[in-house]
């Protein structure tokens, strides 16, 4: 197929999606929003609302992005085509 | 490659002046993470930029990431330990006077990490596409 | 449309949408997996940026330090939230260049099509 | 006191990483005994979940609007338990396997965990963030033999499900704005609230799509069959990739169904795709040549059997659809494994030049036979049950002839696939029953999930009751009219395949048929955008 009917065809796409968007969009409040606010300083003990939320709060989160580099890390020294992990035999 | 980084008269002698800095910015950045902008990952990208940075001076340096990967594994055991310890397996636990060293210990465990994870990537593709 | 029409149109969550289907534009066109990649790149850019720009309120300061009263502060989830992809993405980038040059030594190409030929050889 | 579900989750990936630490001698030992205690926590969660209903911990002992919450109850326990079974199966048969290191412990436990994570975790954040780890852990268990031959393979697949996560991610954030909270259980009430539905099309849309691919729905299955069948990925990742990792798309299906399902009724559009897909599935299986693959498309079919059981409004064929997730998990990693030994023993994947495994290798050959009578729903086993269930839930007359075509070309791709086991063997002298050094353990393996197929169908019905908490009756008087049906199924499966089927001129160009990256991503894009357009039509 050729490229402009593609670049065509997403940008209708992308039309309809904005419009959508634009038309049927109603915000709502986050629920956690007050207690992010309110109780992470006295719950957490940190003053940066963000650092309570990945370290406290959705710490399980951070622990599967940790994992993440690290599997990350094994893949680029394993896949990679000088050969593999000289720890391993 | 970077092949002017074999000219280390004034590139070297820069990047070498900045390290100081860098490493300092790192740990602040790491350190105070849980109470102004800032944090482990953001940290542990600036560390990495100073072994970056290493690298690209002295373009000698594979044979750290054993060691490097080693440490990473290490870290990431701590990283899985300590929350399981303190956070999740009794909820409630942490009060007061402890939680802010809790934060900084993970702040900075996840800041050694990312800076050693990300090392780790650059120096394998360095040393692929060498 | 007048000139401060199109301006008040051009907002984060518009622009991230454009960009989420410009990625997969690239996606869907483009033959070399380097630029592929790429696309994958902008599309995730565009998820951050509708992330941080969609639930951020006018006038709103930073959710850190002691909160004052008048004044609203940004919802900081869907910050850390990024913080986790951001890491995520830089995770899933290098792993796909890393495929790319072991696809390339095998093969001699980082195009699809002559990979996906060489391979059916 | 209930157990601490955190632990099934991180537990194996703690294992992992301790067995970094050690010998590898110790690493192949202890990997499979560092189920049993995993077995007796997912137990006793159980158990709890039995006696007290479904339960919900949040991570830390915050609210659960604020924390990542895990949801215990009696599906999401029984895909742990089912997990823990089968990898513990499939640690013990890899033992013996060259290219088992350290990592590769590492990574397969670790992938456990982030499995059992996807079953529990109750925050779609979450969810998303241990999908993306798992994906990246797949592509990297599946190029794991040194030169792999499957760099191309998992080049498309890691990059076309990075692409299906960003859509995800993008759906994410819409519906965050729309509804304000990310974990299921605040997104259910806030949804059940909407009057209108149109603000939810777009988060619906996106999510969907990216979980479609994730379950290998038509048109988006294209590259399960490329991760799962590629040549060079250990046999043990292509069975739990067939048998456990897909389910996960397809729980997620359920699952994010069952928070739209109030304000947008998308069953009878999955329903039709769903048929599509078993049918499109089983006649590409038929086409195919390389064992592996042949079992890969078939994966593709059976999702589509179970999808339709989840789709179609009756209980009985929804429990039917769960009890087939399960049923299809043991045969199809029976099939793997056994496939495995075969390849092993022959030195090629050709179908057509693989006779005799019956006379060469006894036992491998017993527990392939066992799991093909499970899959094609012979009389007694497990696959008959969960077929006849779904069956029930057939309320129109061309649903139920649908269904009896799907099980017709499951037979007739089975039929071919069995004929390795007939034959004349290669060689003359006859082979030890567990088929020469070394296969003993796996064979035993291979034996015991072969088994578990027939266990599964004849107490089907207390099985049932254990694991979902209901009574499913089973009308045994009905048992002559089955046998006959599923008699008349293989005469007429062999007699289509043998006469008309195997020489057909567009088989073969079906197996041609291998879209491109570029195609994937197209026909993701056509996927979505025919999404929006038919759900604003609706809505």
């Amino acid at each position: 197929m050729a490229r402009w009917i593609k670049a065509v065809g997403l940008a209708l796409l992308a039309g309809l999606v904005i419009w959508l968007y634009d038309q049927g969009h109603v915000p709502a409040d986050p629920l956690a929003l007050a207690q992010y606010l309110g109780g992470a300083l006295a719950e957490t003990g940190a003053p940066n609302r963000v650092a309570a939320i990945y370290l406290n709060y959705r710490m399980f989160d951070s622990l599967f992005e940790t994992m993440m580099l690290l599997v990350c890390v094994l893949a680029v020294v394993r896949l990679s085509w000088r050969g593999h992990d000289p720890d391993e035999p | 490659m970077i092949r002017m980084s074999h000219d280390r008269s004034l590139f070297g002698r820069l990047i070498g002046l900045l390290y100081p800095f860098m490493l300092l910015l790192s740990f602040y950045i790491i350190l105070n993470g849980h109470a102004s902008p800032g944090g482990g990952f953001q940290g542990g990208a600036v560390l990495a930029t100073v072994l970056i940075s290493r690298y690209l001076t002295y373009p000698v340096a594979d044979f750290r990431r054993k060691h490097l990967q080693m440490a990473e594994k290490i870290l990431f055991g701590a990283i899985l330990l300590l929350p399981i310890l303190l956070l999740f397996s009794r909820p409630g636990w942490l009060i007061a006077p402890y939680d802010r060293w809790y934060l900084v210990a993970m702040n900075v465990l996840i800041g050694l990490k990312v800076g050693t994870g990300l090392s780790i990537i650059f120096y394998r593709f360095a040393a692929e596409t060498r | 449309m007048s000139i401060n029409a199109l301006l008040d149109w051009i907002s984060g969550e518009h622009i991230s949408l454009v960009l989420f289907f410009v990625g997969l534009y690239g996606l869907t066109a483009r033959r070399n997996m380097l630029k592929s990649i790429l696309s994958v790149g902008i599309m995730q850019a565009a998820a951050i940026l509708y992330f941080l720009s969609a639930d951020l309120a006018e006038d709103s300061v930073p959710p850190v330090g002691e909160s004052v009263a008048g004044q609203a502060m940004a919802d900081p989830l869907p910050q850390a939230m990024m913080i986790t992809d951001i890491v995520i993405g830089i995770g899933v980038t290098a792993i796909a260049l890393t495929l790319m040059i072991h696809l390339y030594h095998r093969y001699g190409t980082t195009n699809w099509q002559k990979a996906r030929d060489k391979r059916h050889e | 006191m209930m157990v601490p579900l955190f632990i099934l989750i991180l537990g194996p990936v703690l294992a992992g990483l301790a067995l970094l630490a050690l010998p590898l001698r110790w690493g192949k030992v202890l990997a499979p005994i560092s189920q049993i205690p995993l077995a007796v926590l997912a137990g006793q969660a159980f158990l709890a979940v039995r006696r007290d209903g479904p339960q919900l911990q949040v991570i830390g002992g915050w609210p659960s609007s604020v924390g990542i919450a895990l949801r215990a109850e009696l599906l999401s326990l029984d895909l742990v338990m089912l997990n823990i079974l089968l990898f513990a199966c499939l640690l013990l048969y890899n033992t013996g396997k060259p290219y088992v290191n350290r990592t590769f412990l590492f990574l397969f436990l670790s992938f456990q965990g982030l499995l059992n994570g996807i079953f529990l975790s109750s925050d779609l954040f979450n969810i998303f963030v241990l999908v993306e780890v798992a994906t990246v852990v797949i592509s990297l268990l599946i190029l794991f033999k040194p030169n792999s031959e499957s760099i191309y393979d998992g080049s498309i697949y890691l990059l076309t499900n990075i692409v299906a996560m960003t859509f995800f991610l993008f759906g994410l954030g819409l519906l965050y704005k729309t509804t304000g909270a990310v974990n299921f259980d605040s997104l259910k009430r806030v949804i059940a609230s909407f009057e209108d539905s149109e603000r939810l099309i777009l988060p619906y849309a996106f999510l969907m799509t990216a979980v479609s691919l994730k379950a290998a729905l038509m048109p988006l299955f294209s590259w399960l069959p490329k991760a799962h069948g590629t040549p060079g990925a250990p046999t043990v990742v292509s069975a739990v990739l067939s048998g456990l990792y897909v389910k996960g798309g397809v729980y997620l299906f359920f699952r994010l169904q069952d928070i739209f399902e109030p304000v947008l009724d998308t069953r009878s559009l999955f329903l039709v795709l769903s048929l599509m897909t078993a049918v499109i599935g089983f006649v590409l299986a038929i086409a195919q040549k390389d064992i592996k693959l042949i079992l890969a498309y078939h994966t593709v079919s059976q999702i589509g059997l179970i999808m339709t059981g989840l789709n179609m409004d009756h209980d009985y064929a929804r429990y039917g659809a769960l009890y087939h997730i399960i049923n299809h998990a043991i045969f199809k990693a029976t099939l793997f494994l056994t496939a495995g030994l075969v390849i092993e023993r022959y030195k090629t994947r050709q179908i057509g030049q693989i006779r005799g495994v019956w006379r060469e290798m006894p036992a491998v050959a017993l527990a392939s036979l066992l799991a093909i009578l499970g899959i094609t729903g012979a009389p007694l086993f497990n696959g008959s049950m969960s077929k006849a269930w779904i069956m029930v839930g057939a309320d129109q007359a061309w649903l139920g002839i649908a269904l009896y075509v799907i099980n017709l070309g499951t037979v007739i791709s089975f039929v071919k696939y069995s004929s390795m086991l007939w034959g004349k063997a290669p060689e003359k002298a006859k082979r030890p029953f567990w088929g020469g050094p070394g296969h003993r353990l796996p064979a035993l393996v291979c034996l015991f999930l072969g088994t578990l197929c027939l266990l599964g169908g004849v107490l089907s019905e207390p099985m049932t009751r254990l694991l979902f908490g209901v009574a499913l009756p089973v009308d045994w008087s009905q048992y002559g009219r089955k046998t006959g049906v599923f008699l008349l199924l293989l005469i007429a499966g062999t007699a289509i395949y043998h006469l008309g089927l195997k020489h057909w001129r567009y088989l073969q160009q079906a197996r041609d048929l291998d879209l491109s990256f570029h195609d994937i991503c197209l026909t993701m894009a056509a996927f979505f955008a025919a999404l929006v357009i038919v759900l604003k039509i609706w809505y």
